[in-house]
């Protein structure tokens, strides 16, 4: 085996100073009855890595990867140029196969990384402090409702009909067990978000509103005037960003008040991975709640000879401190992809991130009207960043299904995402990034026209 | 050189990426929500941007470069190929929602490694979405509050033994438990009959660790799993120390409810400086119908399926719900079946084998200058437990870890387990050569040799790493977690 | 321009300090007439990452890549599978991006490795020393021609008619120049090589024979004979190993009395590159001819704390201080290839070798046995590693075309290598490595059925 | 730690690979040449040879650590774009005898390479098998004999400047030309009139560096030219220096006839600690129909072809034949092209403009520590050059260079151009940023100063790095070049 450097001659020897006359003797613990003495049967035996990589590359060729023709598709994972140096730096050695920088005399480089990141996704955020990670979008939204009720000491969340549905459904599934109580419907077909519903359901009992920005219409409002509201009922209103390019653009949620803002980071640095390994988010826009926040926390001190030196601090508000009580179960979060996330946001800088906003803004508003001038076709926002929602003249998921046949992955419909919901049957959710050409938005267009012509 | 910040040498008109600039009159639907205010993001040429992480890198260890025997932590040697694998265009730049048709491989690697999980465990089902460990933990007790919920048994209490990881209390708590310690004999396993004696209609069940975190096979497992079973509770497996018995002992076989699987530990996916994890979480026949969704299934026409929202009624009526966006750690998957396969069953055997051999032998070769409180139960598992007993009053296991750094390789995990006192614990993992065993064990004699003797410069090491002692109680009592410069560079 | 990092800002600072106007100034010792004061016209304009890429792609797309389907091409250029763990070494920036070691204090990585392959190198080749590479194994085969008239002090070089006749080609277009006298013919199609004909031809001014083993036509013979009979007259022989896996199985030519040992090392951790770059692999038998050596070659030494440590050293040889007296005009040559090989061959080991070269043999000839099998198709060699000639029915380079139509790249045929030799014609030549599998050999065996039924 | 050679640590039965092992009973057809003695190739499991090559690297210093100031060298970022590129499967993965209609895409890519470097240099045709910049030279110089031979006139002599790099006079000597100096005037540049002197039928040509070694651009280049050409010979540029004018001058407006590229200086393929390199010529018409085999050109019917013996007669009846076994740098031209249509005219134009700010930048900021023999001859090129005039008796310029790097830089190439005593070159490229030129200036700055005031430290620093200084004159009296250990471990 190629990755066991012992030799028979080895473990000859290693055998003889343990005093132990075969490994099998060093399972003596294990019961017979639950003992396997030769490798587990059924399993095939082990393979060269020729052979190997033609297995994987046969599955690998059964999937129709984004870049091999006109692809649209978002809804909270979002495809972008991922420039070449961010893949060959986070393979380097020393951060791939690094531990987390519990050992901080040897750990400065993910250290300063994180650091550097955490500065990075507070001031995106427009928030006082961010965390060095959570494991994706979704969890660290249920992190933030977690935090809200510790904060607020109450246990009602209400969530936007804007909200990703996959966010919402797993905020539920874990309410059921903490016994939080979850405000939610689905969206309705309007060019506004529903904020202003939103206020009316707070409660005293809320902990909390959650609001996706934009949302899953790809619908972008502004959200001060319901912080306001939120704050005066002793809340705290929590912004979820899917697409962090869009704050290339867009007023960040901080800016607007909200209280703590998290996100999915997937879209800088990771690309598409069909959903994990992602990135989660989480920052906040007051640093007094810092010993609230779930996750690690990278901070700055000095060695002993004075140097400026990073290391993980805070740590009693995490599980191997504080154990049951700790304010997260958290322990390895998305290193790595927050390094590819600090790089890819490093070449960018302020004036790259923002010209690539400004891009997928253009090519979504070209998109949008090609697509709105097909006879039939509706395209729902007034307002939107990179995506936005087109009303079909029929059922969306069979247009997805048909398109795909003929090479176009035309976005995510509405009746996937949201499979009982009649009213939105008709309704596609399309995304367009950079990475999209003009001849691939008339390629859209054609094949709807096709289906409809 | 020190390197500096981003915020130090990058600038706001510096741009490591080619754009076309925006057009002044380019049309504008941002609902009147532009951006006003600068963002503060400093930005790098791509030369600059290289250099700066490179030379960032060459401030960190990593096992490329090194003995890495973090005690429980698992960090073995990671594969190139696993990392070439994944990068395939059809498996990394896939979209998590694309039409079922365009994604069969994608199924078809997660249906693979399920299969593969299930095997090696034998055990009866599988969920694959959490994202890392401590998911898989919480995947399972909530599984487990499922199964006790559907038959209208709320039950509150969960038993965790005092050497369990942070994760195991954090995570029955986080799932609206009550935890109990339950203490561990002398020999550093658990306490059966104090076990049984807890044992009682408010115990949801046992979260147990094995091999357990001292690196001593829990004898009793099976026992314990047949009064926690008599009791109506379930028993879940921490799985972080199955790398010293995959291909040789299969959970299920000692009556396991659930286990997880860290695939970066067992699998040998990458750490990566602290993720990302994943945490699949195999299940017995009882907890199986609660699994989170999605999961994968076959049709009868052979095509695969994800069994999500839609689709649940049919085929996973009693699933808990949803643990996250969308299907797990794709780049896992991949990389964790190309080593599975790479290994196959015969390699597997081979690896746990010289896992518990190699810590054997840094046992037995150290046990004259360390104390080893638990070397007379019997042969370890996959790691070795010292304690800090015997060394010059004035020094520390820390001191210990930190002298380790001065000779060239990474501490061992320490002050862990809390059962022992000063605990250090060393694993070599599968993928060190017996010469670098002997370093490392020379290595460490010296350091407790002098730990014994009270060398004093142990007490100020490491002094020839990059950064001499932190001060981490000023970082943590005015904590400084941005860059305080202003936002617009 | 993202690979620059001056900002205009800085371009002004440092106009005042240089204390110039304008960067155009700089270049006032320039012609006006010369000059452009704009890019050259006609040439695009910068373009992105993404752009690139796709360009870039477009054109690979336009290959068949060797992997896509059965493949049994080989003539000085054999495939076979590269660990992955090779590509991600040598491309670590400390070696990609380092010059070439004249600072050994901060080189030390590079002057090891190169110890490492010149000792591998060696060893391989039954020789005393080898140096740090050259060009490929083309350019290497005139510099030890070079090589043995200066040790002999002759001018005429005999060919065998198996030397690969690009090989061939470049000294003849070089003795022109040198003056150097080269006999050669092309081969014949007979089981057995040319080495009694050698012999023959050798006369008082003969400086050195060269032969290739194994062959151009894959046939292997032992040297032995030849060697004696070379020393004899006072000439050197050359032995050229266009594959050197087959060292794995074959006796090395420095065993059988070669002098010079030249290369291609292509085979182990380069990989195909349609032809470049390569790696020159160069050795000598006798260490007494080290100083007459083409090339770099690092040695040990000691740094002033005694600690073994590696350096460039006989330079007196090279170009940089020898100028027009040098040995050679080389000056970089092929060090990352030489890593790559280095790294392959360190991989497999004298274990992995041997099996590795076994595994192509045994493919081979289940390959030569099914061919033969087809009627009217017969197969030249007697004795061959992983390389063959098949006598086909009808015009090879027909043939070729044909199946690769079919989507098989059948193999070289030898009206391609020697189109003025219609007694060539129908031969093909076929190289069957470890990366074919059974059923590529049956696709080849049922491709030439369809062509002559 | 020491890092071990693989014949300390390896052994012949370990394997990092898996492969099939040889069946007893298989069948040999090797003409009873089979292997019978041991090779002696030590081997290592995968994760002892990842960890031997990266520890290995961490001793060596990159581009992608700092600044590399080599002169005439031109060490500019490598974009990992161009890695990414060549690694193409239908790059890199494709045979130099594949049958045409299967490579059509490589052999565009060798055409639209050729296509820009000939706009590039305003030259007629273009060689691309040179395998690096001496054997364009050799190209080169070989394609002026084939057409001085061509119409009968053999002449014996090359005239090249002394401040020449030494592949120069190597390759005129290998093409079987006799070298004569010609000497510099006084401003660092070619004395035009004593070339002028020396011309005559017996001189075949004349091999001239421009901008020249002294970091100085040939004013003279066109009138050297016209009487070059007016005798009868040819002028051969040694293009190594192409970065500082490219998209700027064009050498064929100069009266060029010949001059290789080095792709891996101005297109920035990386040199990988020695090569591979790349050297296509580009030719003047009076050249170009001798150029060798092979080239690309394209059919009527829009396919491309590859021009070898075969067709030669029909597309290249004069060509001087063939100069490497394959096509070239295949890997090189891929890297180089992907590099050109990153930058554009505008990035090229932009490029040659900052390489030369930063060199002035450099020359201007420390003349007044160091000599610099050419900073009144006016601005400098890509490169600044000091000589040692002022340095305290006994202060080398061997030590400036070793103690710059306990500074943590690359020294600058020393001891050449031959002509100004104890050199010092300075090639910053582009790709450094005024922040890096500001830290090396201030570093050089502060070691000028110790040594013109005599520190003795200097004379045996390095101190900081892996090594002290070497004794390289052991290593050449007796040298070891293998190591010694049995051929069978």
């Amino acid at each position: 085996m190629r990755y066991l450097p012992l030799t028979d001659v080895d473990r000859g020897a290693m055998l003889d100073a343990v005093g132990a006359p075969s490994i099998a003797a060093l399972f003596a613990d294990v019961h017979p009855d639950h003992l396997q003495h030769a490798p587990i049967a059924g399993l095939p035996l082990h393979q060269s890595e020729m052979e190997v990589e033609r297995h994987m590359a046969r599955l690998a060729g059964q999937n129709r990867a984004a870049g091999a023709g006109p692809f649209f598709l978002g809804a909270g994972a979002y495809r972008h140029h991922i420039p070449a140096s961010v893949d060959h730096l986070i393979q380097r050695g020393e951060f791939l196969t690094s531990y987390t920088p519990y050992q901080p005399e040897i750990a400065q480089g993910t250290l300063q990384m994180l650091f550097e990141f955490q500065t990075q996704v507070a001031r995106l955020f427009g928030c006082a402090v961010a965390n060095a990670s959570l494991y994706d979008g979704s969890t660290a939204c249920w992190e933030a409702i977690q935090m809200a009720g510790r904060i607020t000491r109450r246990k009602g969340a209400i969530l936007s009909s804007g909200l990703h549905p996959h966010y919402a459904a797993l905020v539920q599934s874990m309410a059921r067990f903490t016994g939080d109580g979850i405000a939610h419907q689905p969206p309705v077909l309007t060019a506004e978000t529903d904020f202003a519903d939103l206020a009316a359901q707070i409660t005293p009992e809320t902990s909390c509103v959650v609001v996706q920005y934009p949302d899953i219409l790809g619908r972008v409002s502004d959200m001060a005037a319901l912080a306001e509201t939120v704050h005066a009922a002793g809340a705290l209103l929590i912004a979820v960003v899917t697409e962090p390019v869009a704050l290339g653009a867009l007023t960040s949620p901080g800016e607007m008040g909200a209280d703590i803002v998290v996100g999915e980071g997937q879209a800088l640095g990771t690309g598409l991975q069909f959903g994990g390994p992602y990135l989660g988010l989480f920052a906040i826009r007051d640093a007094r709640h810092v010993r609230q926040m779930p996750g690690r926390l990278c901070g700055e001190t000095v060695d002993t000879r004075g140097r400026r030196s990073f290391v993980l601090t805070l740590s009693a508000r995490e599980q191997h401190i504080r154990r049951e009580k700790a304010t997260s179960n958290i322990c390895t979060n998305s290193g790595l992809c927050a390094l590819a996330f600090s790089i890819h946001l490093t070449l960018l800088g302020e004036k790259g991130l923002r010209a690539l906003a400004a891009e997928n803004h253009r090519m979504a508003c070209l998109a949008a009207d090609r697509l709105a001038a097909l006879p039939g076709v509706e395209v729902l926002n007034s307002a939107f960043f990179n995506e936005f929602t087109v009303l079909l003249p029929g059922d969306a998921r069979l247009a997805v299904r048909q398109l795909a046949h003929r090479g176009i992955l035309a976005g995510v419909s509405l009746g996937r995402l949201y499979p009982d919901q009649q009213q939105l049957a008709h309704a596609l959710l399309v995304t367009v990034t950079e990475t999209a050409s003009e001849d691939d938005i008339d390629a859209l267009v054609a094949g709807l026209k096709e289906l409809w012509p | 050189l020190e390197e500096a910040l981003i915020f130090d040498i990058g600038s706001g008109d510096t741009c490591g990426v080619d754009l076309p600039q925006p057009a002044a009159n380019a049309p504008v639907r941002l609902g009147g929500l532009e951006r006003r205010s600068a963002i503060g993001l400093p930005g790098l040429s791509e030369p600059e941007t290289v250099r700066h992480y490179t030379r960032l890198s060459r401030q960190n260890y990593g096992i490329d470069l090194g003995l890495f025997p973090l005690g429980s932590c698992t960090m073995k040697h990671n594969p190139r190929l696993n990392e070439k694998i994944a990068r395939l265009p059809g498996f990394a730049d896939i979209h998590p929602l694309q039409p079922e048709s365009t994604i069969q491989g994608a199924l078809a690697v997660m249906e693979e490694l399920s299969a593969w999980l299930i095997a090696l465990t034998g055990m009866h089902g599988v969920a694959l979405s959490p994202k890392a460990g401590a998911h898989g933990e919480l995947c399972g007790v909530l599984c487990i509050r499922a199964a006790l919920e559907a038959r209208g048994d709320l039950r509150e209490v969960m038993l965790v033994p005092e050497s369990a990881h942070g994760t195991n209390p954090a995570t029955a708590a986080f799932a609206g438990y009550r935890v109990e310690s339950i203490p561990a004999a002398a020999d550093g396993r658990i306490d059966l009959a104090a076990l049984q004696a807890r044992l009682g209609p408010d115990v949801a069940g046992v979260m147990i660790t094995n091999p357990n975190t001292c690196g001593l096979y829990e004898r009793d497992l099976h026992a314990i799993a047949d009064a926690v079973h008599a009791a109506g509770g379930f028993v879940y497996c921490d799985g972080a120390n199955f790398n010293a018995i995959v291909g040789r002992v299969r959970p299920g076989d000692l009556g396991v409810d659930a286990m997880h699987i860290n695939l970066h530990k067992t699998f040998s996916t990458p750490h990566g400086g602290g993720g990302p994890g994943s945490g699949p979480v195999v299940l017995s026949e009882a907890l199986a119908p609660f699994a989170p969704l999605p999961c994968v299934t076959r049709r009868a026409d052979g095509s695969l399926m994800l069994v999500e929202e839609e689709s649940a009624a049919d085929h996973l009526p009693q699933s808990l719900g949803r643990m996250s966006a969308f299907h797990g750690q794709m780049g896992m998957f991949t990389r964790a079946l190309t080593y599975i396969l790479s290994h196959g069953a015969d390699g597997l055997f081979a690896a746990s084998g010289d896992a518990v051999l190699n810590a054997n032998y840094v046992l037995r070769s150290l046990e004259d200058v360390l104390d080893a409180p638990f070397a007379g139960s019997g042969p370890c598992m996959h790691e070795a437990l010292f304690s800090d007993a015997g060394l010059a009053p004035g020094v520390s296991t820390l001191d210990i870890a930190k002298a380790l750094i001065d000779e060239g390789f990474h501490p061992m995990t320490v002050y862990f387990p809390l059962v022992v006192h000063g605990a250090m614990l060393v694993e070599p993992t599968e993928t060190e050569s017996k010469a670098a065993l002997d370093q490392f064990i020379a290595a460490l004699r010296s350091v407790a040799l002098r730990a014994k003797a009270g060398d004093p410069s142990l007490c100020n090491a490491p002094h020839f790493a990059p950064r001499t002692r932190l001060d981490e109680t000023q970082a943590a009592r005015k904590p400084v977690l941005v860059h305080p410069g202003t936002q617009a560079p």
